[in-house]
């Protein structure tokens, strides 16, 4: 199959054509309306629904050494990415120091919601993954945070209740919900292996892709209404929306390649190297970095990182990852 | 000026600012001494840094209104400080006047 | 089976009785509460579902120039229907120009919920029925608008702004949620097939009727909670809310047999000719005709006709299809 | 009048309607000259028109509250043009003085 | 004070208290004469009695504000009678001068 | 299996693993939440479930005379629990009257997932239970708010609005939510019967227990963000939220076993009679007793004994039914 081909099929899957709903109703400023909370409870079940379906693949394969080495090298990855995208915003983008370390620690971070459709797209292929993968979803989470943080360095506003607010970052950082979520379903499924799981897949396994769809659905929908918003974006910055997780998929496929993972464990690293925070590390700026534009950061890993990776992305890495073997 | 049976005036500060600086301006208004507060949820706004409504996925950028009533010194505090958690980002102070009852409770 | 016993099997289906569970509720004034966010998304889910079953169905059958007839029929019924609900709001009801106009709207347009139980009823009975049913759902939810608006034409208030409430109106009305979901649903399914179907079954078509049950437990207890406000239904009004849906299934029942659709696709547009509005229609007559009085058009739609379709409309309309084979 | 470190007098409109009749409001707002305001959610009122809880499968008759701090004649704009919209149907308006930060956000 | 174009001058009600109170502080209200009054939800607060935040299997500690707009006479009877019902659990209730639209509605 | 065993098992269950994963998130301040529409949509599906699972068990066993007469003896456990409760927080505990009347009232009453997580155990051991067991849960939910209430008497505010406060206590106890959807629940179970269970299990019934963790997750959080509120208990209060549990479960499992009711039905019994009410119980308080502290009643229920019963309690009754057979 061609990456035109897989592209195409991965066009006609429910959960993308959801994505496409979405974008439609949001764009014609139809009434149609996800409640927050129902959003939040979706977001909530798929995050503990990943972190046991990697849980439950670890306690059929085992843990081992190797394991251990692969997490090292995402959690490595994720806390480097971000210095070229840094470098490539501060002088092809001629972005401030507050606003690309802001951009750059996005693209250091993962989507859990790319990763979710990545999963789908292997498994729609009758492919495994190695279990281990979900671990680096939740590893790769918050390191890009500190890289950021660091390269903004005193970036921050004094006059504020610094001290009370960096514990609070950090927390946030560390306990955030969704590795929370993702850690400890992982653990859970572990822990309870096969007699765990026949009690609570029909819940957490079975229904998984059609609430992706309804989650997707509502994805659209801020994609398109926050569009206005997208507005900023020059296009050096939409090159870079563009660019940055190619760089990442392929980095993702080579090194995936390199440590002998699975061809479905390799497209789903790449996936994880090319796809972009948009909800653990916006809380975060927000709170350490006030004054880079949310715009901006958003924008890009919403507004043009995300539909990218969902529509081309996934299915260009899998080739890749496929070409590399 | 009618005035309710027992009532004593006290100040009402109002503080509309984004949900992730909320727990600052709460320790703002706790530090100016307050005895109280509530805080609201909004259903988005519009103001100087454009319009925010409601965006399911990251709810960083949803909005709550801090609301606390408290002595007049109390107040006037926390208006001076303020500025040093709402300047930097979104948000808007006002204040008014209202009749408490129950005193000790302000 | 006589009416009275397809009437009995009906009332003690888990739907069924769900509903009268909240009427019970709601009469006795329990706390007994659905949060809002819930019965909203449990509404996407089942319009979303239903268009997705209507596209799978279609995808099998394939589709034709016979289709497109149906759905055009359907459309004009769905114009036509509002007029004679007029003349006799106008006449026997004694009703002002504006509520017989909004009234009469609501009549013309459809219950998706109603076609839900009724969808129900007729699987019950191992029965198929066309996709493209669903579609005609949608096509029908809106024309009754217009017919609406232009017989209660110069009513409109003129002090307010009305060139943007006009497009705020043609929008809401266009690209309603509710319209939205059911035809890109059933785009999807249809796209989509039976690879589709297979991946998110679980979610959309397996727990549906369940999901109905929680569903029209909360419109039991609406219904119960608003009835203070139907008090304000005079006798004609009363009987014009049961003497409507028997006069539009009957119709629907005719047309439907004479255009050649299965038992089931009969029972079904009769189901949806007889059925009123009471979440589309009352949004756009809020909005268009601001002097119109809720309580009347919600009060029959929801009070009188919904309750009257669902526990003696639906069997009764499928025992006049079949009798009509 | 106790007043805090540099405030400024304005008058803050609240206006409770429909929220099909929101859209409307918020441009009549902006309209005025307004240069924000914050939208919240009611759980339901009573008042001329009857009372009006939450109804879970219609929201049409659910009610929201619209604040805008302004200018004085802003305010006198808003509320000579409020009855044209909130007058047919269900609603009520209603302003008070309040004394703001940052001037230049109202 | 600006005045807005024929506005008049009532007394704006506000009382917190748990969710399982409002029943009773409608009825007074009610009983009191108001013609209309509106419940807000809080997303918790801060008083005498500790905090409240959300509590998601219990939303017994939950607190709402319940807003009446009315003639000065109707608010001191509120005022009066406030303290039977909220002075026992939970709340606070303060009171403040607003310029009403359709002066009839209140 | 020793109860050692049995408890180590139950602790790697996913439902268990969830509630401390909850926990865990809860002590570290993370921002993991549940939204309130979410759970609270969860323990309505929940309370249903159980509800029509109870109805479909007698459905096919049959009622009888025997059943009468043990929710005969449920009720008046209920009636009577309240009163040594009293008695040990009046003088071992040195509360008030209201203090103790209040708490005491919550125990003589139920926890619904207390008694979810039971039934769980019981089919995870592929054990059967009694379907009337589930009448005993509605059933059991309100007799001792009454003892309650005549255990305080004239200790209520004179000042307030006493007989409508009254009339909405009556109303709020009689028929409570939670009350008529197991009821509502069993009886929609019991006539639709096997038909009936086939329509909606894949909702009802399949993810029953993934809907358990996702509900425990928030109630873990809940019990650790309550937590600081439960440092107003003092030893003889603590020990109380642990012996009055293994009193009544030990009560419980004799009485089941002499009523002649199965293993896993005895178990459920003696958990009915071991927890406590943290929902319905505490609004009537609030309502009817405003001057107790709620830390104290919500503090012991909630914070002692619901943990206390979902990891040490559930396998101890069942423990000890297994011996007194
Ligand atoms: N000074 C205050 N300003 C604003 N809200 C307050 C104040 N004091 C109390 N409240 C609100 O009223 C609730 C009950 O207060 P209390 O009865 O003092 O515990 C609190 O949870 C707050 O939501
Ligand atoms: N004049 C105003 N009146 C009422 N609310 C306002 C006003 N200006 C700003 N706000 C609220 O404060 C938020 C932040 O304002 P800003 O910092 O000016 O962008 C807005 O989203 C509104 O919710
Ligand atoms: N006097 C009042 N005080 C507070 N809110 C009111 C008052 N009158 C009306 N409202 C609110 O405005 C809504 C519409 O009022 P009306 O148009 O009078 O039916 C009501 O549902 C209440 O939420
Ligand atoms: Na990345
Ligand atoms: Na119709
Ligand atoms: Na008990």
């Amino acid at each position: 199959m061609s990456i035109l081909e897989l592209a195409l099929a991965n066009l006609t899957s429910p959960m993308v054509l959801c994505f496409v709903l979405g974008i439609g109703a949001g764009l014609a400023k139809s009434d149609l309306d996800v409640p927050d909370a129902i959003a939040k409870g979706l977001a909530l079940f798929l995050m503990l629904s990943i972190g046991l379906q990697g849980g439950w693949k670890l306690a059929e394969a085992g843990a081992s050494v190797a394991i251990a080495f692969d997490l090292g090298v995402a959690v490595l990855v994720s806390f480097l990415m971000p210095l070229p995208a840094y470098a490539y915003l501060r002088y092809a983008g001629r972005l401030d120091r507050e606003n690309a370390a802001a951009i750059a620690a996005h693209y250091g971070s993962i989507s859990v919601v790319t990763f979710a459709i990545g999963t789908q797209f292997i498994s729609q292929r009758n492919l495994p993954f190695e279990g281990h993968i979900v671990a680096m979803v939740a590893l790769m989470e918050t390191p890009a945070i500190i890289t950021g943080l660091l390269l903004a360095r005193s970036a921050r506003n004094a006059a504020r209740d610094e001290d009370a607010d960096r514990d609070h970052l950090l927390r946030e950082v560390l306990f955030n919900g969704s590795v929370l979520l993702l850690v400890g379903g992982f653990i859970i499924g572990w822990i309870g292996g096969a007699p765990g799981k026949a009690a609570v897949a029909p819940f957490f396994l079975d229904p998984f892709r059609g609430a992706l769809c309804l989650f997707l659905l509502d994805m659209g929908l801020v994609v398109a209404r926050r569009s206005r918003g997208f507005a900023d974006l020059k296009p050096p910055l939409i090159l870079y929306g563009i660019g940055m997780p190619l760089l990442g998929g392929t980095l993702g496929a080579v090194l995936g390649t390199g440590l002998g993972l699975s061809l479905g464990g390799t497209t789903l690293f790449a996936v994880l190297c090319a796809s972009a925070s948009y909800i653990a590390v916006p809380a975060a700026m927000r709170l350490a970095l006030p004054r880079a534009n949310p715009s901006l950061y958003v924008g890009l890993s919403l507004g043009i990182t995300f539909p990218f990776n969902v529509v081309i992305g996934i299915p260009a890495y899998f080739a890749l990852a496929e070409a590399l073997r | 000026m009618t005035e309710g049976p027992s009532t004593h005036r006290r100040r009402k500060v109002e503080i509309i600012v984004e949900q992730t600086l909320a727990p600052s301006v709460l320790r703002l208004i706790d530090g100016c001494g307050a005895k109280g507060y509530t805080v609201f949820p909004t259903s988005g706004g519009r103001g100087n840094t454009g319009g925010r409504g409601p965006i399911p996925v990251s709810r960083v950028f949803d909005t709550v209104m801090i609301v606390a009533v408290c002595e007049a010194q109390v107040a006037d505090r926390i208006l001076a400080k303020a500025p040093a958690v709402v300047g930097v980002g979104v948000g808007v102070v006002w204040v008014s006047d209202v009749d408490v009852l129950r005193a000790e409770h302000f």
